[in-house]
C-alpha cells in the first residue's frame, strides 16, 4: 500500500506529564484494581456484621491510639507530599530531592506505629470472623504502604543519581505522590470501620 | 547498548522508505536464540504465544471432557473412580474458564489491538510479557498437580464447606485457589495493558467513534476484568487463608458464611461469562462487516450495547443463587434483572442480521462460523432467559439443563466466533491462508458435533439429571440420551481434531497470503503479514471507522519519529491528537525473573505464611532490576 | 532439563504420598497391618514391614489425618481428651505422653486400651481406622506442624489447627499436671 | 430450519416420556405442576423466538442483493428501513422478557403461599445419606428413619432443611423445585403431594465423592397407610425370633456395625450412621443404591467401599456366618 505523509510528529514533546503519559493512566488503572478490592473487603465487613448478633463478636474494641496516630501521620503526610508532586511538575530537581527524602521518613513512621496497630486490635485473626475480617483489612493496606514505601525508597535513590535529571523521573515522582495520595484516601474508610464502627 | 546512546537522533523523515524499514527492524527486532525469547517484549510474539498456550489448554481439557462422556456413556461405569472423575470435571471446568477461555480472548487482544488501533507496540510491553509467564506458571500449577493425583476436586466454584478446611484433606483446594491467583494477576495485567494502549496510543484521527468494534469490546472487557477480578482474588485469598491460618470467613460457628463464598464468587463469576463473552461480540461485529462487504449496521448501538452488557452484568450474580433460600422479593429483582441483559443481546443479534441483510455475504469459513454462532448462541440466550426464572431455576438449577445452557453460551456464543476469528486472523498472524475445504468440513463437524452433543443435555436436565454425578444408576431413564451424546462428542472432537491439522499444516504450507487477503477495512491489514516487529513504517493516519475502505488506494501516515530508539505516538483520550513520541521499552529478562519469583512465593504460600515474607523479597529485587534505568535512548525525555 | 525431570518425579512421589485417597484396604493387607510388636512395658514398638512398604501412609497422608480427625469426633474421643486439651484423659497438646508418641503405641493404646479408664475400640473399629485416628493423635502433639495434617473444622475455634503446630504453640503452657493414677510414668 | 427438524423429534421426547419417576415433566405435586406449567409456557415462547430470528436471519442471507460496487456506498432508504426494523424487533424483545418476568414473578408468589403446613418433617443432608426427624405430639412420639420419607397424600408438609456437613440440596423434581441444606442457614420447603406414588428424590449440590449415590424416596401415600407406617416406626425394632437373626443380633451388637448405627430397643446407639431401627422396610439401602433385600443387605455389609466407593462406611471383616446372620437380622427388621 503507498503511503501518504499528512502529519508530522516531529515537533512533539519525547514524554508527557500527567495525562499525557502512559505510566499515569497506568497507574490509575491499577488504583482502580486495588479501590475494588478496598471496596470489597469493607463490603465483606458489613455483611459479617449484619450477620453476627454482637459485633464485635466477643471481642473489646480495638484501642483507639495506634490507629489514630497512625492515621494523623498519613493525613498530615498528605501536605508534603502535594508539595513533592508540585515540585516535580516544576522540575526542580533540588526540591525534589529534599521532597523524596522526607516521604521516604513519612512512610517509614507509619509501619512502625502500625506494627502496634495490630496487637491493638484486641484479638486474633483465628478468633472469629470478626478478627479475621480485621486483620485482612489492616494487612491488605499494611501491604500498600509498604508496597508504596519501597517505590518511594527506590525513587529517592534514583533522583540522587545521574538518572535524577530526566523528565521521566519527575513524572514517575508524580505518579508516585499520586498513588501515595491513594494510600491515604483507602485508608481512611478502613479506619473508620476497624476503630469506629466497633464502637457503634 | 552503549553505542545506541551514541547513535545521533535520526528520524524517519531523514531516510528513504526501504531504509526506515531496515532501522527500524534494528531497533524494535527480538534477537533470535533462546534468550531473544525469554526477554522479548514484542506484543505479537507474546499474542502469540499466549493464543497457542491456551489453545494447548483448549486441547487438554477437551481431552478430559472426551473422558467424562466416556464415563457417563454408561450407567455404573467403573472407568473412573469417583475421586478421579470429581477431578475431572473440576479440572476441565477450572481449565476452560480460567486457563482457555478468558486467556485466548485477552491473547487476540494482546496481539491484535495494538496493530488495529494503528500503534507499534502494547503499553507496558514489560508488563505483558510477565502477565504470560505468570499465566503459564498458573497452568503448570494446575496441571502438574493434577497429574501427581493432587487435582482440585472440588468443583470449579469450589464452594465451602466442602473447599474448606475440614471437608477437603490436603492441598487440592489451595492449588485450585492458586492457580486462581495466578491467571486473575495474569488477566488483570493484560486488562491494565489493554486500556492504555486504547486510551492513549490509537493511530492520530482515531476519535472513539472511529475505534474498530472488536478494540471497543476488548475495552469494555478490560474495565470488567478490573472490576470483576479483584473479587475472585479476595475470595481465593481468604479460602486459603481459613485453610492454612484458620481465619473463619466461612465457618458459621465463628461467625463466618458459607453464602459470603457464592456470593464474592459470583461477584467475579457472572462477569467472568461476559469478559469471555464480549470479545467475541467484537470478533463477530468485525468479521460480519468484512464478510458481507459492509460497515457493520448500527455501530452506536452496537457500542452501547457493550457497554450497557458490561454494567448489567454485575447486578446479576444472586441468579446463581436463587434455591439457597435468600429473600423472594430479592430473588425476583435479579430474575429482572437477568432478563434485562437479553435487550441487549437482542439488539447485538438485530444489528448483525441486518448487516448481513444489507450486505452482500462472501460464504468463506469465518462468516459460517459466525451463522453458526448466531444460531447456537440465540438458543443459549433463550436458556439463559429460562434460568433467570427464579421458579423456572428451582427445577433446572445444578442439573444437565444449566451444563446445556452454558455450554451453548460459551462454545456457541464464544468458541464458534473465536474460531472464526482464528481463520480470519490466521493469515496476518503467519502470512499464510488456512483451507477452506477443510475449513468447511471443520465447521459442520463441529456444529453438528457440538448440537447433537448438548442438546439432549437439555432434557436430561428436565429428566432429572444433575451435574456432577460420576455415574448413574440402570433404572433411571438417562442411559439412552447420555450414550447419544457421548457418540456425537465424538463428532465434536473430530472437528477440533481437523482444526489443529489444519492450523498446523496451513501455518507450514498454506498458500500466502498477502497483507490484506479479505480486502478487510481494519487497521491491521494495513501492514504486511506477519507484520514487521515495528508493526508499522509510518504510524497510519485514520479519518474514519473503516480507513482501508475510505483510502483504499493510498494510506495516510504521519512521520518524524525516531528510527534509532523504540517510539511510538501517544494520543489524546478523545479525538486522538498527537500529545508525545513517547519511547517503548526495549527487551529484557527481569518480567521473567520477577515471574519466577512471584511463583514461588505464591506456590510456597499455599504450604506457609511466612513465603509471603521471606518470597516478597526475589520478588522486590526483580522489579527494582525492572525498572531501573539502563542508559539507554528509551530514557532520554 | 534432566535435573527438572528429576524434580518432577521426586515431587511427583511426595505428592502421590501426600494427597492419594486409598478408600478401599484390603482386607489381607488389614490383617498385616494389625500385626505391631509392641514392647513388654507397652510403650516403644514397631509396625509390620507392610506399613513401611506402603510408605507410612498413616502418619504422611492428608486423606488419612483428616479421615482420622472426623473418627475422633464419630468414637466420642472428645468425651474425656475434648479436642485435645485433655479432661478425664489427659492431654495430647502438651505432647508429654505417658506411652510415647511412637504410632504402634498410640495404636496398642486404642485398639486395646490402657489401664486406669482407656477403653479398647477393638470391637467399634477397623484397623485402618484405629491407624489412621492414631496418626491423627499423633499430629496433635506434634512439636512441628506436618502440612499434610488437618486444618481448623467449621467449629467452635477450641484449639489451633493441628496443621499450625498446636503443640509447640501451647508448649509454654507446660506439660499438664501429672495424675499417677492414670498410668506409668514413662 | 434443518436444525429445527431435528431437534423437534426430540423436543417431543420428554413429554411423552412418563417413566420420569424423578422429572420434572412428570410432576405429581402442587407446586412441580405448577412449575411444569411455566416451564412449558416459557419453553413455547423461547422456541417461537428462536425460530422467528432463524427466518430473519435465513431471509437476511438469501436476499438477492442490489449490485453495490463499493462497501461505503450508502443507501439512506434501506438504511431507514433496517432501522426501523430492528427498533421494532428490539421493542419485540422487550415485550416478550417483561412478559416472561412477570410470568414467573406470578409463579414464585404461588409457591411462596403453598397453605397452612401442618406436617413438619426435618430432613438432614449428610456426607452421603439423608437422615429424616419426624416430629410427633410429644417428644416421644417422636422417630428417626433415613433416606426414606413418607408423607400423606393431599398434606402440605414443611421439610426443615438443615446441612450438618457440606452443602447439599433436597430435590424432588416430581413434587417440587429443589432447596439447599446450608450449614449455618436452616432452609424449608413446602411440599403437597397430589396423587399417591413414590418418588425419587436425589441430592443437586455436589457434595464430594458420592454426590451420584445420595438419593431418597417420597413415598405418597393416603392418610390411614401414613399413619399406620408412622406408629409402625415409632415401635422399637422388633426382636428376632429365627435362630439365624438372634445370632445376627448378637454379631451386629459385638461388631464395629453397633458403634455408628442404632436400632432402638437394643444397645446399637451410634449416630454417624443411619438409624437402622426399622430397615427391613424400607425400599432402598445404601441412599438409593439397592432395592432392600437380604442379598443386597449381605453385599452392602460385605464391601461397601467397592460398591459406594469413599462413604464411611468402613469394609469390616466378618466371617461368612457372621455376614449372613447379619443380613437376616437387618432384613427382619421390619
Amino acid at each position: 500500500m503507498k503511503e501518504r505523509v499528512v502529519v508530522d510528529l516531529s515537533r512533539l514533546p519525547l514524554h508527557g506529564l500527567g495525562s499525557a503519559s502512559v505510566t499515569w493512566w497506568g497507574t490509575l488503572a491499577f488504583m482502580l484494581i486495588e479501590g475494588t478490592g478496598f471496596a470489597l473487603v469493607i463490603a465483606i465487613y458489613f455483611y459479617l456484621m449484619s450477620l453476627a448478633p454482637i459485633w464485635p463478636i466477643n471481642a473489646r474494641p480495638p484501642n483507639l491510639f495506634p490507629g489514630t496516630l497512625v492515621t494523623l501521620i498519613l493525613v498530615v503526610s498528605v501536605i508534603p507530599n502535594y508539595f513533592v508532586s508540585r515540585w516535580a511538575e516544576q522540575q526542580d530537581l533540588r526540591k525534589v530531592r529534599i521532597g523524596m527524602v522526607v516521604m521516604s521518613l513519612l512512610g517509614i513512621a507509619p509501619l512502625i506505629v502500625r506494627a502496634f496497630e495490630f496487637s491493638a486490635l484486641n484479638v486474633s485473626w483465628d478468633t472469629n470472623a470478626y478478627g479475621s475480617i480485621v486483620w485482612i483489612m489492616l494487612g491488605l493496606h499494611t501491604t500498600h504502604i509498604m508496597t508504596d514505601l519501597a517505590d518511594t525508597l527506590v525513587l529517592a535513590v534514583l533522583v540522587f543519581t545521574r538518572h535524577g535529571r530526566n523528565l521521566r523521573r519527575f513524572g514517575d515522582v508524580q505518579d508516585n505522590a499520586m498513588y501515595w495520595n491513594f494510600v491515604v484516601v483507602t485508608w481512611l474508610p478502613i479506619y473508620g470501620c476497624i476503630y469506629w464502627v466497633s464502637r457503634l | 547498548m552503549s553505542e545506541n546512546v551514541a547513535r545521533s537522533d535520526t528520524r524517519d523523515t531523514e531516510l528513504g522508505r526501504p531504509l526506515v524499514g531496515a532501522a527500524l527492524e534494528d531497533t524494535w527486532a527480538t534477537p533470535s536464540g533462546f534468550w531473544g525469547a525469554l526477554s522479548t517484549v514484542d506484543h505479537k510474539i507474546i499474542g502469540r504465544r499466549y493464543i497457542l498456550t491456551a489453545f494447548v489448554f483448549l486441547a487438554m481439557g477437551g481431552v478430559l471432557a472426551m473422558l467424562i462422556r466416556l464415563q457417563l456413556a454408561r450407567p455404573e461405569a467403573r472407568l473412573l473412580s469417583p475421586d478421579r472423575y470429581n477431578q475431572i470435571f473440576t479440572m476441565h471446568g477450572a481449565n476452560m474458564m480460567f486457563l482457555f477461555a478468558v486467556p485466548v480472548m485477552e491473547a487476540m487482544a494482546v496481539y491484535l489491538v495494538p496493530l488495529m488501533v494503528g500503534t507499534r507496540n502494547i503499553a507496558f510491553p514489560r508488563l505483558n510479557a510477565f502477565s504470560y509467564w505468570i499465566y503459564l506458571a498458573g497452568g503448570l500449577l494446575l496441571w502438574i498437580a493434577f497429574a501427581l493425583d493432587m487435582g482440585p476436586d472440588v468443583g470449579w466454584f469450589a464452594y465451602v464447606p466442602l473447599s474448606g478446611p475440614q471437608y477437603a484433606a490436603g492441598k487440592r483446594a489451595d492449588i485450585w485457589a492458586q492457580m486462581i491467583t495466578f491467571t486473575e494477576l495474569s488477566a488483570l495485567a493484560v486488562a491494565v495493558e489493554l486500556v492504555v494502549t486504547i486510551f492513549k496510543q490509537r493511530a492520530p484521527g482515531m476519535t472513539l467513534d472511529r475505534i474498530p468494534l472488536f478494540v471497543w469490546s476488548m475495552l469494555v472487557t478490560a474495565f470488567l476484568v478490573i472490576m470483576a477480578m479483584p473479587a475472585i482474588m479476595v475470595a481465593s485469598t481468604s479460602l486459603i487463608l481459613d485453610r492454612l491460618v484458620g481465619t473463619h470467613f466461612f465457618n458459621p460457628a465463628e461467625g463466618g458464611d458459607v453464602l459470603l463464598w457464592q456470593h464474592l464468587f459470583w461477584f467475579f463469576g457472572h462477569p467472568e461469562v461476559y469478559i469471555i463473552f464480549l470479545p467475541a461480540v467484537g470478533m463477530v461485529s468485525t468479521l460480519i462487516s468484512t464478510f458481507a462487504r459492509r460497515p457493520v449496521f448500527g455501530y452506536l448501538a452496537l457500542v452501547m450495547a457493550l457497554i450497557a452488557t458490561g454494567i448489567l452484568s454485575f447486578g446479576l450474580w444472586v441468579h446463581h443463587m436463587f434455591v439457597t433460600g435468600l429473600p423472594r422479593l430479592g430473588e425476583s429483582f435479579f430474575t429482572a434483572s437477568s432478563m434485562a441483559i437479553g435487550i441487549p443481546a437482542g439488539v447485538q443479534i438485530f444489528c448483525w442480521i441486518a448487516t448481513l441483510w444489507d450486505g452482500k455475504p462472501v460464504y468463506k469459513t469465518p462468516l459460517l462460523f459466525i451463522i453458526g454462532f448466531i444460531v447456537t448462541f440465540v438458543i443459549g440466550g433463550l436458556t439463559g432467559v429460562m434460568v433467570a426464572s427464579v421458579p423456572f431455576d428451582t427445577q433446572v438449577h445444578d442439573t444437565y439443563f444449566v451444563v446445556a445452557h452454558f455450554h451453548y453460551v460459551l462454545v456457541g456464543g464464544a468458541v464458534f466466533p473465536l474460531i472464526g476469528a482464528i481463520y480470519y486472523w490466521f493469515p496476518k498472524i503467519t502470512g499464510r491462508m488456512m483451507s477452506e475445504r477443510i475449513g468447511r468440513w471443520v465447521f459442520w463437524l463441529i456444529f453438528i458435533g457440538f448440537n447433537l452433543t448438548f442438546f439432549p443435555m437439555h432434557i436430561l436436565g428436565l429428566q432429572g439429571m444433575p451435574r456432577r454425578i460420576y455415574t448413574y444408576q440402570p433404572d433411571m431413564p438417562w442411559s439412552g440420551l447420555n450414550l447419544f451424546a457421548s457418540a456425537s462428542a465424538v463428532i465434536l472432537a473430530a472437528g477440533f481434531l481437523l482444526f489443529f491439522v489444519d492450523a498446523f499444516r496451513s501455518a507450514r504450507y498454506g498458500p500466502p497470503s498477502g497483507p490484506n487477503p479479505w480486502d478487510a477495512p481494519t487497521l491491521e491489514w494495513a501492514t504486511s503479514s506477519p507484520p514487521p516487529s515495528y508493526n508499522f513504517a509510518r504510524i497510519p493516519v485514520v479519518f474514519g471507522a473503516s480507513p482501508l475502505w475510505e483510502q483504499n488506494e493510498t494510506l495516510a501516515v504521519a512521520d518524524g519519529l525516531r528510527v534509532d530508539r523504540r517510539e511510538l505516538v501517544v494520543t489524546s483520550l478523545v479525538a486522538a491528537k498527537p500529545q508525545a513520541r513517547e519511547a517503548s521499552p526495549r527487551n529484557s529478562i527481569w518480567p521473567l525473573l520477577a515471574a519466577i519469583s512471584t511463583s514461588v512465593m505464591l506456590i510456597w504460600s499455599i504450604f506457609s505464611p511466612w513465603a509471603v515474607v521471606w518470597g516478597s523479597i526475589p520478588i522486590a529485587i526483580a522489579l527494582i532490576g525492572w525498572f531501573w534505568p539502563k542508559g539507554v535512548p528509551e530514557d532520554e525525555a | 532439563m534432566r535435573l527438572f525431570v528429576l524434580f518432577l518425579c521426586i515431587v511427583m512421589l511426595g505428592g502421590c504420598e501426600r494427597e492419594e485417597r486409598q478408600l478401599r484396604l484390603d482386607p489381607p493387607v488389614a490383617n498385616v497391618l494389625d500385626q505391631i510388636k509392641l514392647m513388654p512395658n507397652g510403650i516403644g514398638g514397631t509396625p509390620p514391614e507392610v506399613y513401611f512398604a506402603l510408605g507410612r501412609p498413616y502418619e504422611t497422608n492428608a486423606y488419612n489425618l483428616s479421615e482420622g480427625k472426623r473418627l475422633y469426633s464419630w468414637f466420642g474421643c472428645s468425651a474425656c481428651h475434648a479436642d485435645g486439651q485433655g479432661g478425664i484423659g489427659p492431654s495430647f497438646l502438651d505432647g508429654w505422653w505417658y506411652y510415647g508418641p511412637e504410632m504402634v503405641s498410640i495404636f496398642a493404646s486404642i485398639r486395646d486400651g490402657r489401664p486406669h479408664g482407656m477403653p479398647a475400640f477393638r470391637d467399634k473399629m477397623t484397623t485402618d481406622q484405629i491407624w489412621q485416628l492414631a496418626g491423627y493423635i499423633q499430629t496433635l502433639g506434634a512439636y512441628s506442624a506436618k502440612t499434610a495434617a488437618p486444618s481448623r473444622n467449621d467449629d467452635l475455634q477450641a484449639h489451633p489447627a493441628e496443621n499450625r503446630a498446636p503443640a509447640a504453640i501451647l508448649f509454654d503452657q507446660g506439660p499438664t499436671p501429672v495424675h499417677p493414677e492414670q498410668g506409668p510414668t514413662p | 430450519m434443518t436444525l429445527l427438524q431435528r431437534l423437534a423429534p426430540l423436543m417431543m421426547l420428554p413429554l411423552c416420556s412418563c417413566n420420569g419417576w424423578q422429572s420434572a415433566l412428570d410432576p405429581h405435586g402442587e407446586s412441580a405442576i405448577s412449575l411444569k406449567a411455566l416451564i412449558l409456557l416459557i419453553v413455547t415462547v423461547c422456541s417461537v423466538v428462536w425460530m422467528l430470528v432463524m427466518i430473519a436471519l435465513i431471509l437476511a442471507l438469501r436476499r438477492s442483493h442490489p449490485p453495490r460496487p463499493r462497501p461505503l456506498q450508502r443507501d439512506p432508504r434501506t438504511a431507514r428501513r433496517m432501522g426501523a426494523t430492528v427498533i421494532a424487533a428490539v421493542a419485540a424483545t422487550v415485550a416478550v422478557i417483561s412478559g416472561l418476568t412477570v410470568a414467573s414473578f406470578f409463579t414464585t408468589r404461588a409457591l411462596a403461599v403453598a397453605g397452612r403446613d401442618d406436617l413438619t418433617i426435618k430432613v438432614s443432608g449428610l456426607q452421603w445419606w439423608w437422615n429424616v426427624e419426624y416430629f410427633g405430639a410429644t417428644p416421644d412420639q417422636n422417630f428417626t428413619t433415613a433416606n426414606e420419607i413418607h408423607i400423606p397424600v393431599g398434606r402440605t408438609v414443611r421439610f426443615q432443611l438443615e446441612g450438618d456437613d457440606v452443602i447439599h440440596s433436597f430435590w424432588v423434581p416430581s413434587l417440587a423445585g429443589k432447596q439447599d441444606l446450608i450449614p449455618g442457614r436452616p432452609n424449608e420447603l413446602s411440599v403437597r403431594a397430589e396423587r399417591a406414588g413414590v418418588y425419587r428424590g436425589q441430592c443437586a449440590e455436589f457434595c464430594g465423592l458420592q454426590h451420584a449415590h445420595m438419593a431418597f424416596f417420597v413415598i405418597a401415600e393416603n392418610e390411614s397407610d401414613f399413619d399406620k407406617w408412622a406408629n409402625a416406626q415409632r415401635r422399637p425394632a422388633a426382636q428376632p425370633t429365627d435362630a439365624d437373626a438372634v445370632a445376627g443380633q448378637q454379631a451386629f451388637l459385638s461388631k464395629p456395625c453397633a458403634a455408628c448405627h442404632a436400632i432402638r430397643g437394643t444397645k446399637a446407639t451410634g449416630t454417624s450412621g443411619p438409624d437402622l431401627t426399622h430397615v427391613g422396610s424400607r425400599k432402598y439401602i445404601g441412599a438409593g443404591l439397592f432395592e432392600t433385600t437380604r442379598g443386597s443387605l449381605a453385599a452392602w455389609i460385605a464391601d461397601p467401599q467397592t460398591l459406594k466407593p469413599g462413604n464411611n462406611m468402613p469394609l469390616v471383616p466378618l466371617s461368612q456366618q457372621d455376614l449372613l446372620s447379619i443380613s437376616a437380622y437387618l432384613a427382619s427388621l421390619k
